[in-house]
């Protein structure tokens, strides 16, 4: 199938002058639909099928946290900030304990760092597995083959689930890093474990390339639909595997080390062609570019302290630097960064303003691009290609 | 079941004889049990879904929990479902839109409050975007706590509401006491409630008080105070026909 | 980094400080906000990362209260690093938009309209992105109360 | 009494009211049969705590579906609304009368087929148009229910049933064609004495018999062709207004109308109840029959658990560009091979 030649479509169409005769169907596609991945609401104007504009309107989760954290100290944002990119909580947790530490010029054991870095691709795997079961089950159908692969994504990424919950005590939200380390010590038999899940996964993962590439249909489905040229997608801000997809090779991890990633060598997947099917190569690739990660560096966890600080129970006393800060780290999603304002005059532990760049918000910004000229099948292919927490996106 | 009384006329002659029908009543009472366990053990599942819980929610019908054992099945259209499950954060944003869903669920009908963002907000209750609690906008049966609870709890959630409308089908449903003589919550000790208004608590607690399960009477008694807090519609139809 | 500093500091003298810089991001005057953006974007950085709204209530009865609006770039290379300017606008001026280099300033900028209240000269669609419509206030305002009610629903 | 069942009125309703409740009965336990399938394949158990493995599921669903609320959008057209519900399982169980379950070899060693509601000599024609039917309830639930999910759904159910029309009739005609006749009980009888067509035409009997196969599956709505139920993008298709047993009723026909499409690919391709050499009796015919559509049964909803679905304008290419030109081809070359052969 020829790729379309991507033309920027102008996303502040006029709707009333383009159709005067009012002929074009608005077509509103949520907040409450199945494939909207949360609340989510597009506002489609079609022309029979195919979409002429398309406007979204994010905001049915917005919850206020950046006006909660103003008011909160380091350990009590590091929690919250769990519940924005709740498919990959372990790094929303690292992406602002990281720039605290550096803020504040903090310095992580080796350990941490280690144990941070097996935890982000451990978290990895679990999103890119969630992503594949609902992009599946986008294309699929909840009552067809898309369902089944779902089930057998959740399977194994109950799996990393069962190892999360092993550390920290908890599935989901685990608050297990602090500023300067981490809390949870390694328990007993939780690198074998880590080895079995890695162990697993390289059998799995190719199963799940048959069930997706090995049918047609869902090379039909998503080759050349959505397609988003790399200029495109690096002025949007796109991250992440979705502008690795548009060929730009560019990744945090090589690109501006963290946790212990300046130590060890990452392989960036990069994929042309930008369309739905490009993003799901990477993301696929980075499943095995994370299990090989994980295993070269599972056995060589060095030995010392966790954490840097010691245990307090509020860092009530540790004052943010005047001034503006900005730090990142690539999580599943992209560059997740934080942008702090010192506590204003000295006076505050809670930072004067703290922003949260969530790649997913990048991600949606691209649908009034991406969406036009295709139809409505395909809003739910690449909506889910474009992988969007509704959390991250409206905090 | 909307029933309206008035077309009932038990005067009819007709409905003498029937009364007086050897084992009618033996029979009657057996076709309600019947009834009362089809509506039991086929609860479908209208997803509310909107952040962290969701995703539990998910698991919660893959594999390892598999809510289609009990007969549970998720629909996307909430024509088709019994239950609605509110898993996550509602906000302000998003509220009218559960409460039409709410109002678009045919009788009979019933909500599960799933996460503490579901049953109360959570800490994020005092946010300005945030609805404290689900339970101020429609009547909720069961709550599910946990942040996100875990997968088998829904499930559990479910059996509870099950136990639920058996008992009520068979009128042994004792409403629990939801509304104490003395409202009050405990605030941790945290910076943030230091600024809260005197009376946010109280406004919140006037709200769930005349609101959420048992609220029909409630609002009988003061009559007209939450006329803008919607709360349970008179009939799901009410909006439709 | 010293490296694109230093040609900023030649192409903006005044602006930016090549030998002490600011570690904060240099305070850049509103209009030449768009040109050091251009500049940036001719020079590698790409990558629209974010923007960032704060608001200062005045303090004492002499200051102006101000809205900062720090903007961050990034160029997508090998030892890759974000790079960011602020501009200072009184509460009641405007910051021209980048929406015409970066088609992701659109949403980002709306954001911080939206939440902090700052306006952007120029953009074609200054709506609300994520409060409704009808919404009165800004609630990144440092006087907006956090728990502020919205009847009917909360 | 058994002479009164010649009587066509007579025999109409006395063997056609058990084919109803056998029909119904399969077509809701296929619903229990499908979740433990899926479920199976997905490594989940599926229903199993109502009744012995489950299998009280699909009553304790028609009971509460019989309880729910009877709501009518206020907007729909009422008396549309309330018909479209009622028609699909009415012309699925209209397409199963013709369908001859069993047969039995006479004195004179010809194949009778029996255990049909009304031997039409029409056949295949009153399938066919039966089958063309099928298209004007789901649009009247899509526009009925003025909604704009359900409208689009119509929209596409109404173009993908025109469309798979035409290959679907073009491979039906290849049997016609080879046996000479319009009667499933005289296309059955052919193959019982000649051999099944899916393997007396070399080549051409299979091809058929998968492109019939697979339009069928268009017709039925099924996936990979099940654009107009398309859940994750169109919600539920043009059931989403439909409550209770209404929307019931179209889920009833959807399983229906399968097991249907899978009892007419094995009378027109697989010889309907014949099997070899065995001489059966009378009342294991409707065994041979129920075991050839089943195996067709289980394929399509294995197909359904594993496969992705098309989109719109693919599916209407693959038929117009793949399915139509391939089945006029074989029907003219079943023609070709009938004149060559002198099969007629």
């Amino acid at each position: 199938m020829e790729v379309r030649v991507p033309t920027r479509p102008n996303p502040h169409l006029d709707i009333d002058a383009y159709d005067a005769d009012a002929d074009l169907m608005a077509l509103n596609m949520g907040p409450q639909h199945p494939s909207t991945h949360g609340v989510m609401r597009i506002k489609l104007f079609l022309d029979g099928e195919v979409i002429v504009k398309a406007v979204p309107y994010p905001g049915y989760l917005h919850r206020g946290v950046e006006k909660l954290c103003e008011k909160l100290t380091f350990v009590q944002i590091i929690p919250i900030v769990d519940k924005h990119d709740y498919v990959a909580p372990m790094t929303n947790e690292q992406a602002i304990a990281v720039a605290f530490e550096r803020t504040l010029g903090i310095e992580v054991p080796r350990r941490a760092r280690y144990l941070r870095t097996i935890l982000a691709e451990l978290t990895r795997i679990g999103s890119h597995l969630l992503w594949l079961g609902t992009f599946t089950l986008d294309i699929g159908g909840t009552i067809g083959g898309g369902a089944s692969v779902m089930m057998y994504t959740f399977r194994e990424r109950e799996k990393i689930l069962d190892c999360f919950e092993n550390l920290t005590g908890s599935r989901f939200h685990y608050n297990t890093h602090t500023v300067g380390g981490n809390r949870h010590e390694i328990p007993d038999g939780w690198v074998d474990q880590v080895k079995a899940i890695t162990a697993l996964m390289k059998i799995r993962v190719p199963e799940y390339e048959e069930l997706c590439t090995g049918n047609e249909i869902f090379n039909l489905r998503t080759q050349g639909v959505g397609v988003v040229d790399a200029d495109l997608a690096l002025e949007l801000g796109l991250c992440g595997p979705n502008l690795r997809g548009s060929g730009v090779d560019h990744d945090l991890r090589r690109d501006q080390p963290f946790h212990a990633y300046d130590e060890i060598e990452v392989n960036v997947a990069v994929a042309q062609g930008g369309d739905c099917h490009a993003r799901y190569q990477v993301r696929i690739a980075e499943l095995y570019e994370s299990i090989r990660i994980i295993e070269s560096i599972i056995d060589k966890i060095p030995d010392g302290p966790l954490s840097s600080q010691r245990p307090v129970k509020s860092h009530l006393g540790v004052k943010i630097k005047t001034g503006c800060h900005y730090h990142s780290i690539e999580t599943p999603r992209g560059e997740l960064g934080t942008y702090i304002i010192g506590g204003g005059d000295n006076k505050s532990a809670s930072p004067y303003r703290l922003k949260i760049r969530p790649p997913s918000l990048h991600s949606m910004s691209a649908l009034p691009y991406l969406l036009v000229g295709h139809t409505v099948s395909d809003v739910v292919a690449i909506l889910g290609s474009l992988d969007p927490i509704m959390g991250e996106v409206d905090r | 079941m909307g029933v309206d009384e008035t077309y009932r006329n038990y005067e009819h002659p007709l409905y003498a004889s029937l009364e007086k029908m050897p084992g009618i009543t033996v029979g009657l009472a057996r076709l309600d049990q019947l009834l009362q366990w089809g509506a039991r053990n086929s609860l479908w599942v209208f997803p509310m879904a909107t952040s962290c819980c969701a995703i539990e929610f998910m698991t919660a019908a893959a594999s390892r929990v598999d809510l289609d054992q009990m007969g549970t099945i998720i629909r996307p259209t909430p024509r088709h479902c019994d239950v609605m499950v509110v898993a996550g954060t509602i906000t302000v944003k998003m509220a009218p839109r559960v409460k039409k869903l709410w109002d678009q669920m045919p009788e009979p009908k019933w909500c599960i409050a799933m996460g503490s963002c579901a049953i109360s907000g959570d800490f994020y209750r005092d946010i300005y975007s945030v609805v404290p609690g689900v339970d101020t906008i429609c009547p909720v049966d069961v709550y599910i706590p946990g942040c996100p609870p875990n997968a088998d709890q829904v499930m559990v959630g479910l059996r509870r509401l099950q136990e639920k409308i058996q008992l009520q089908r068979e009128g042994k449903w004792v409403e629990p006491d939801k509304r104490p003589d003395d409202p009050r919550t405990i605030l941790p000790e945290i910076g943030l409630y230091d600024r809260r208004e005197d009376d946010m608590t109280e406004r919140q607690h006037e709200a769930s008080r005349h609101l959420g399960v048992g609220g029909n009477e409630s609002r009988d008694n003061d009559d007209g105070v939450i006329s803008h807090q919607g709360g349970v519609s008179e009939t799901a139809g009410g909006s439709t026909e | 980094m010293n490296e694109i500093l230093a040609k900023l500091a030649t192409e903006f003298p005044g602006v930016f400080d090549a030998e002490n810089p600011d570690p904060s991001g240099a305070l850049v005057p509103a209009d030449q906000h768009v040109a050091v953006a251009a500049f940036l974007k001719e020079n590698g950085f790409t990558k629209y990362v974010t923007v960032v709204g704060s608001h200062y209530p005045a303090s004492g009865d002499e200051g102006v209260a101000e809205y900062e609006v720090g903007t961050v770039l990034r160029n997508p290379t090998r030892n890759s690093f974000a790079f960011m300017w602020r501009v200072r606008i009184p509460m009641d001026g405007e910051v021209p938009t980048l929406c015409p280099l970066f088609a992701g300033a659109d949403w980002q900028e709306r954001e911080q309209f939206d939440l902090v209240g700052v306006r952007f000269g120029g953009h074609p669609d200054l709506r609300r992105l994520m409060l409704p419509e009808d919404w009165e206030g800004h609630p990144l305002h440092k006087d907006y109360a956090i728990e502020t009610a919205h009847p009917p629903w909360r | 009494m058994i002479e009164q069942l010649s009587n066509p009125w007579i025999w109409g309703v006395a063997y056609g009211l058990p084919l109803i409740t056998v029909l119904m009965t399969i077509g809701a336990f296929a619903t229990w049969w499908e979740r433990r399938f899926s479920a199976r394949m997905q490594n989940r158990h599926g229903p199993r705590w109502v009744g012995p493995q489950g299998l009280f599921q699909v009553i304790a669903d028609g009971l509460k579906m019989m309880q729910k609320e009877d709501i009518v959008p206020r907007e729909a057209d009422r008396p549309l609304y309330r018909l479209a519900p009622v028609l699909p399982v009415f012309l699925v169980l209209a397409t199963a009368a013709v369908i001859p379950f069993s047969g039995y070899w006479d004195e004179a060693g010809r194949w009778q087929a029996a255990l049909v509601v009304a031997d039409l000599d029409i056949g295949v024609l009153w399938v066919l148009a039966l089958a063309g039917l099928m298209v004007f309830p789901i649009w009247m639930a899509g526009w009925a229910s003025n909604n704009k999910y359900t409208l689009l759904a119509g929209m596409r159910a109404v173009a993908q049933g025109v469309s798979y029309e035409i290959p679907l009739v073009m491979v039906a005609l290849v049997p016609v064609v080879a046996t000479g006749t319009m009667s499933l009980s005289g296309i059955i009888a052919w193959q019982a004495e000649n051999g099944w067509l899916v393997y007396r035409l070399p080549f051409i009997g299979a091809l058929s018999f998968a492109l019939f196969f697979l339009a069928s599956l268009a017709e039925a709505n099924r996936i990979p062709f099940d654009i107009p139920e398309a859940e994750s993008e169109l919600v539920g298709g043009v059931i989403v207004e439909y409550i209770g047993l209404q929307g019931g009723m179209f889920l009833m026909a959807e399983y229906l109308h399968t097991a249907v499409a899978a009892a007419l690919a094995t009378a027109l391709f697989l010889g309907g109840s014949h099997f070899w050499m065995l001489p059966l009796p009378l009342y294991l015919g409707p065994v041979v029959f129920a075991i050839k559509a089943g195996s067709l049964f289980v394929l399509i909803y294995w197909i359904r658990w594993s496969w992705y679905r098309f989109r719109a304008d693919q599916l209407m290419e693959l038929c117009w560009v793949v399915f139509v030109p391939a089945s006029l081809v074989l029907v003219m070359l079943t023609a070709l091979q009938v004149w060559y052969e002198g099969l007629v």
